[in-house]
């Protein structure tokens, strides 16, 4: 398997917030978390991450162990990460934010999942615009890209991304939509939390239901189609 | 150049000394706040101890500028050890901004004491090295050589600190931890090891400072006491963390207080307090600042 | 029931002892008790601000300076000035500064309040020392007489005698934290620590927290200013290295750290050992500070929060009993 | 005839550049429970912040029992008659339980500045204090401090705490984050109980609890008011579907 989470538990001071997560996701996959609110999406990602101590469980990924790992050991193997709100430097210019996502400073070239910048503004042409822009100058859309761009820049073979459309324009959430798409083409596995249905549902090939700190369904786009009962009661009104 | 004017620019270059040397112990101060929210109390000691190792290597070799590299390097490894083997333990314990405060004050006060014990109270002369000895006339004014060294010694100190902040990889990361440490981490960089390193580094600076100020000022044990103080109203007023807030009020206070002296002797080391407590009256994050504790 | 009559026996035994201590220990060892009996007042004052309203001062010397000075400006200019008067003055002086300052104060919390309570003291400091036809510079204020304590138609004290004085200051101090710890237990006490836990549920709960944080201001200067005039009194010199130098800012801190932050008895224990443990080691080095500052780094390394924390902690595991946090010292 | 408690008039605030609330109307009539609903980044918690007291409106008006309150700080609304709890649990917790509810039982009896009388001796308002403990089912807790409590109480604790200056009008931030199911049955109890005779309003995720308590929902979309009515109207509103589910992607 390729990243294996089993029976993760969080807390927040005495909140039991993950109460047994599991989940997995496959090679070259894209899997979306949905839920509402205040369910602990973000806080499984930020868990795998190390940005949050996860207190029990299991989080295998490609064969080691990261459970519990520092968020530097977790990149180091392989893991980028695409935060909520995107935390772009904003003393940074958009050039040094990616090439601040580059492992040891250097692009590994030998490294088949490696990305240059000339690969990212291919990807991403309205950040090659403002390539010497500081980060905080760029609209939520750019800094979107520019959080997707400085995660790549780390060869990861799996991203984690947290609500990447969230506050966008509906045409910056279909180019966000369409470029997730594209890295998953060129190899990149994809665990994805998201709130706007269209934009998972058109994504993922796997889905996961969250309810409160816990995983109420798993299915294929298609089973979730099908099944009105999970839907309303996970992300309905 | 009439008399009048000959003396405002001696004061003024006298301001621009000491404005550097103050700058040079605050960009530590500054970069330490702005990365690990920690106001190392402790730092303008390691200013002072690298005065007296400085002294001590002079004693023993009789070379100022064998004093210039190592005094500053042995206490760049005394600030590691610190920060490695007793902040990050206290950093775990959760006590907030009480807990580096009073360590780093324990620090001050042991390293106070731990001079007088090994130096004496007494003052320690270091004499200026023959090269840098006497006067060198500009546009009709003379001035002490030594001084203009320091100021030429910082400036390049700074260039190098600005290089490395703008042009290397290392000064991206230092950069964009002061904005957010934590992300930084999750793209790979090892922080806990940056820290150490930029602990380090600032502690060296603090110590090149020292040796710089051991002729001119000469040794002893209250040596840390006006440019400790000073550092920490360079770090609050400048906005916690903000380097080029630092650059800008170290400046500004080494002129505060060369012409505070020429013209209210009396009230001049009062100036840059109340220069403090008014910018924070106003302004709690200081003038360049934005970061909330 | 059982509390009170142990509480009352634990006193009985607290004054007898007091009581007869001047008269086992010696005229040396009662001077180091009146020291300490002052020094428990302002450890005790600061310490309303570091474990109650749960910010870190480091200019509290200012508060104890302007009481020092202010029993002694009185005592050199007034011939006879009543010494209890002295004493009043002297903390309302203080007190009145803490408010004049808690506008500026109020606003800023963490490790801006620690930057702007230093410069608020140094500032104080370089005041005195520059103004030396008020103060005296660095030679302070020397030469004044203490009067008789004349409680009329009663009795007059000489407050020269080292006796009479040891039970003078030990009133004060005593009477002091009594009316600080009776302040911890009233409604306003209440809001403090409130205020120290979740500021902006005080706030939220209808409180002025900004007034109400002036108000401890202005008790916690009081009582400094009035440890301050005990030690005018006592010393007979006031000068800007005894009363304003930074060090004088930092002793008490280190007192509350030792004894236990988040306590109310702590700081006097800390007190306690601060002082006796640095008139010991007077008597082998003169480096006392360096010994205080090792204390220090170990106290915050290895029992942060201080040796009551450590002992309730031990006590916990020797017998089982859970411990609480501050909320039992700071109300009870 | 009802009259409205509390009323947002074209309310605006931006947030560095960004337009969070853009024109919001919203209206709370005395007495009863109204949900504020809405997908994430919809503006829901601005929305009660604003109104609350922690930010300032960028334009436009909140009433409150008829009075333009736009920018009275906490302490102001507290004492006209707006109590408040928070989504991360923001109780005093180093202190007991007791005295936690009892710092808002002083606050409503006006004793906020007295340094002369030992509060414990005050009689009314330990039994008032021991009074609510009672009604909150923490009676057993009441030294524990609030730390110490487990997850579900220390919650109860924070609704309650918003309750304990008995206002007029409680404004509740996601009082079931982070509770299990059997947790959130009792608390949405708790609420239920304690809001009686007041006017509650709501901000919850969980539509369980929203069905279960509210008279009113408002649901508000991209900063603006998309919707208003009664649960089973909201429920088949077609705009609210949308705005929740978004339009499937033809393919």
């Amino acid at each position: 398997m390729f990243l294996e989470i089993k029976d993760l538990n969080t807390y927040y001071g005495p909140s039991h917030v993950l109460q047994g997560i599991s989940l997995n996701v496959e090679q070259e996959e894209i899997v979306a978390l949905l839920g509402r609110n205040g369910m602990g999406k973000s806080t499984t990602l930020k868990s795998v991450m190390g940005m949050v101590k996860p207190k029990s469980g299991k989080v295998i990924f490609q064969g080691a162990n990261i459970f519990g790992k520092p968020p530097h050991k977790v990149s180091m193997a392989g893991i980028g990460y695409v935060p909520e709100e995107r935390r772009i430097f904003p003393n940074l210019t958009v050039e040094d934010n990616l090439k601040i996502g580059v492992k040891g400073g250097v692009v590994d070239e030998s490294n088949p999942k490696a990305w240059t910048l000339e690969k990212i503004y291919e990807v991403f042409p309205s950040l090659k615009k403002r390539r010497d822009n500081k980060g905080a100058n760029l609209s939520g859309g750019e800094q979107q890209m520019l959080a997707i761009g400085r995660a790549l820049m780390g060869a990861p073979s799996l991203l984690l991304v947290d609500e990447p459309t969230e506050g966008l324009a509906p045409i910056i959430v279909d180019a966000v939509r369409d470029v997730l798409e594209e890295i998953n083409k060129r190899g990149v596995s994809i665990l994805l939390v998201e709130h706007n249905l269209e934009v998972a549902m058109s994504l993922a090939h796997r889905v996961y239901l969250m309810g409160k700190a816990h995983i109420g369904f798993v299915g294929t786009v298609q089973e979730l189609d099908d099944n009105p009962q999970a839907r309303a009661q996970y992300l309905e009104v | 150049m009439s008399p009048v004017t000959a003396m405002y620019v001696a004061q003024a270059i006298h301001g621009l000394t000491y404005g550097m040397l103050l700058f040079l112990v605050a960009s530590g101060l500054t970069l330490i706040f702005g990365m690990m929210g920690i106001l190392n109390l402790a730092h303008a000691s390691f200013f002072m101890l690298s005065a007296y190792f400085c002294y001590q290597v002079v004693a023993w070799t009789d070379s100022f500028w064998m004093a210039l590299i190592l005094a500053p390097l042995g206490t760049g490894l005394i600030g590691v050890f610190v920060e490695r083997f007793l902040l990050r333990k206290v950093q775990q314990y959760n006590l907030g901004h009480i807990g580096d405060l009073l360590l780093t004050l324990g620090i001050a006060l042991v390293i106070a004491e731990g001079v007088k014990t090994i130096w004496g109270t007494e003052s320690h002369q270091v004499v200026i090295p023959p090269s840098l000895e006497g006067l060198v006339s500009v546009a009709g004014l003379e001035y002490p050589i030594y001084r203009l060294f320091i100021i030429g010694l910082a400036a390049a100190i700074l260039s190098a600190l600005a290089f490395i902040l703008y042009k290397t990889r290392l000064g991206m990361i230092i950069r964009a931890a002061v904005s957010d440490a934590d992300m930084v981490s999750a793209l790979g960089i090892n922080m806990p090891r940056v820290f150490m390193f930029v602990f380090g580094v600032g502690t060296i600076m603090a110590g090149v400072a020292g040796v710089a100020a051991a002729p001119m000022l000469t040794v002893f044990p209250g040596l840390a006491d006006q440019i400790g103080l000073d550092a920490f109203v360079v770090v609050v007023v400048g906005g916690f963390g903000s380097l080029f807030g630092a650059v800008v009020v170290s400046l500004f206070l080494g002129e505060l207080n060369a012409f505070g002296i020429q013209f209210i002797p009396r009230l001049a080391p009062v100036l840059v307090f109340l220069f403090m407590a008014l910018v924070l009256s106003f302004k709690p994050m200081g003038f360049f600042g934005e970061r909330d504790d | 029931m059982i509390k009170s009559k142990r509480n009352l026996a634990l006193w009985v035994v607290f004054l007898a002892a007091a009581g007869i201590a001047p008269h086992v220990l010696g005229i040396v060892k009662t001077n180091v008790l009146v020291e300490l009996a002052g020094f428990v007042l302002y450890a005790v004052s600061l310490n309303l601000l570091l474990s109650y309203t749960g910010v870190l001062s480091f200019g509290h010397a200012l508060f104890y300076g302007v009481g020092a000075y202010t029993t002694a400006l009185l005592l050199y200019h007034v011939e006879g000035f009543p010494v209890i008067g002295a004493l009043l003055l002297s903390g309302l002086a203080a007190g009145v500064i803490g408010l004049i300052l808690s506008p500026l104060l109020v606003r800023v919390t963490g490790t801006a309040f620690a930057m702007l309570t230093l410069a608020f003291g140094q500032l104080m400091f370089i005041l005195c020392l520059k103004f030396r036809e008020v103060t005296g510079g660095e030679d302070g204020i020397a030469g004044y007489d203490v009067p008789n304590l004349n409680i009329p138609g009663i009795a007059s004290f000489d407050m020269l005698d080292p006796t009479v004085f040891y039970y003078f200051a030990l009133a004060v101090c005593v009477i002091g934290v009594l009316i600080m710890w009776y302040i911890t237990k009233t409604p306003l006490g209440q809001v403090v620590v409130g205020i120290r836990d979740n500021t902006l549920r005080v706030d939220y709960l209808g409180y002025k927290v900004p007034q109400t944080k002036a108000i401890v201001f202005a008790v916690s200067g009081f009582f400094a200013g009035i440890a301050g005039s005990l030690f005018a009194l006592f010393q007979g010199i006031v000068s800007t290295d005894g009363v304003l130098h930074i060090m004088v800012s930092f002793y008490p801190i280190m007192a509350i750290l030792i004894g236990g932050i988040g306590t109310f008895f702590g700081p006097i224990l800390g007190s306690g050992i601060l002082i006796v443990l640095e008139d010991l080691i007077m008597r082998y080095t003169e480096r006392a500070e360096l010994i205080t500052g090792l204390l220090f780094i170990g106290v915050v390394l290895y029992a942060p929060g201080g040796l009551l924390w450590l002992w309730r902690g031990l006590m916990a595991k020797l017998f089982g009993s859970k411990s609480q946090p501050a909320s039992e010292e700071v109300e009870a | 005839m009802s009259e409205n408690i509390l009323e947002t008039i074209n309310l605006f605030y931006d947030y560095s550049g960004l337009q969070v609330l853009t024109g919001v109307d919203l209206q709370v009539e005395k007495g009863e429970r109204h949900a504020i609903i809405g997908p994430n980044g919809a503006g829901k918690t601005t929305l009660f912040n604003v109104i609350t007291g922690m930010y300032s409106p960028s334009r436009g008006k909140v009433m409150f029992k008829g009075k333009n309150v736009s920018g009275f700080k906490p302490h102001k609304l507290s004492r006209l008659g707006m109590g408040r709890s928070f989504q991360i649990t923001s109780t005093f917790h180093n202190l007991s339980t007791f005295q936690n509810i009892r710092m808002g039982v002083l606050s409503r009896m006006g004793i906020r500045f007295n340094m002369f009388n030992r509060v414990d001796k005050m009689e009314d308002v330990t039994k008032e204090t021991n009074a609510i403990l009672e009604r909150i089912n923490l009676k057993e807790e009441t030294h524990a401090p609030a730390d110490a409590l487990s997850y579900g109480k220390h919650r109860s604790l924070e609704v309650s705490l918003a309750m304990s200056t008995d206002p007029d009008l409680v404004m509740l931030d996601e009082p079931t984050a982070g509770m299990s199911r059997d947790e959130t049955h009792s608390a949405v109890d708790l609420i239920r109980r304690l809001t009686e005779g007041r006017t509650m309003v709501i901000v919850e995720h969980d539509m369980d609890v929203v069905f279960s308590l509210a008279d009113r929902i408002t649901v508000l979309h991209h900063g603006k008011v998309l919707a208003v009515g009664r649960p089973d109207e909201i429920r088949n509103m077609k705009e609210v579907k949308d705005a929740y589910l978004g339009h499937r992607r033809e393919v």
